[in-house]
């Protein structure tokens, strides 16, 4: 299941959805939140732009790219998009697997490629009242480059 | 016609979310941005003064390819989601 | 939070728990279910011994090697005991961090030390009414080595 | 006196879960070890023919040591939680 969303996601029936299957030994999630600090100043609010359309397209290909490289049974990615606050769920990758090696990684996996794939950004209002364009990390493409093979 | 979309910062910078360019101006990629470095006189600046993705038909491209009448073409700045 | 307990936990109230302050960005939850089927026999039931005390005091060790090594807002550990059937939770590891890096790096250790140091031990029933005690996997030792620095 | 604890499977061969040895009998891990595989005819096959942790006071032990009046020593299988 793969989601772009404004309205909020509940952790329960995510995980229960995930769970459907008696053959599942784990399920891994992933919940990414709007943190109060970013690179030493402090964030009041946070906007998601993204490009309809294509978002869906590389969320769907990441996971097709991971699906390929471990046993998963079942997965959902949530994103959600608009305006956020404080503590607020932005993302939600989670994965069923017989094996944990599996779940880990495929929901790692995930996170590192949408981070630099999926054709989302972030514009945070500080505190200050001021907004800005958040810069993307490099650590998140050395991080992507370990799952080269 | 080629249909040209911005993003984010980008799109804020040049003041437009989006435009159409003829494909006569636009047969490749590459050749599509140097038409949009001239389009307007603070675009050049803009466009080459930091780092830009492109995406064709909603996919990422990172080489230059040939476009064709009714292409979808994106530029914008590194993705920021998760 | 650590706890060995025979009754079931919920997923929403403990992810609740950990999402607790603004500081957190990255929740990283694994969750562990009684699978149907383990090496290649049905499994109807389970049931989980362990050794009271050590339990406890192996699975503080265990997350204080990961403090140690990661950056953690805020860890649980649940492993439930007793009897149990086919689709239950057995455990719960979930990580709260700035970073989804630390979590999800905790998160997978705290996990593959507890399947190799925490002294619980399961004896399954199968479909035939037969019981027999699980097996250790070699994998699950070569899976851990992997985190020795 | 030394508390002996055993657990799962060894403890289902042995018939027994705990036991209490003089501290005579144990002075370390070993010597209780020996003690034991002479406890009962049996015990020498159940608890040499398998592998067989050890924990001292409730802590794992790869290496042999030794044990005083009052200590807690638990042989088990390997783990199989999680």
């Amino acid at each position: 299941m793969i989601s772009v969303q404004q309205q909020d996601f509940n952790q329960q029936s995510e995980y229960e959805r995930l769970r459907c299957q008696s053959s599942i030994g784990a399920i891994v999630t992933f919940t990414g939140l709007v943190r109060d600090i970013n690179d030493g100043y402090s964030v009041s609010d946070l906007c998601l732009e993204h490009y309809p359309g294509m978002t869906e397209k590389s969320l769907m290909n990441i996971v097709e790219q991971a699906k390929s490289r471990w046993n998963i049974i079942a997965s959902t990615v949530i994103h959600r998009v608009g305006q956020l606050s404080i503590n607020d769920q932005i993302v939600f990758v989670g994965i069923a697997s017989q094996h944990r090696g599996d779940a880990f990684a495929a929901c790692e996996f995930i996170m590192d490629y949408l981070k630099t794939e999926a054709p989302f950004w972030k514009k945070e209002t500080m505190e200050s009242g001021e907004s800005k364009w958040v810069d993307a990390r490099e650590s998140d493409h050395k991080t992507r480059s370990k799952w080269v093979m | 016609m080629i249909t040209v979309l911005f993003f984010a910062k980008l799109s804020e910078q040049l003041g437009v979310k989006s435009l159409q360019v003829d494909w006569q101006q636009a047969q490749d990629v590459d050749q599509l941005f140097q038409y949009l470095t001239e389009y307007k006189k603070e675009w050049s600046v803009t466009l080459t003064s930091q780092p830009c993705l492109r995406a064709v038909n909603q996919e990422m491209v990172t080489n230059n390819i040939k476009l064709k009448a009714g292409d979808e073409v994106a530029f914008f700045p590194p993705v920021t989601g998760g």
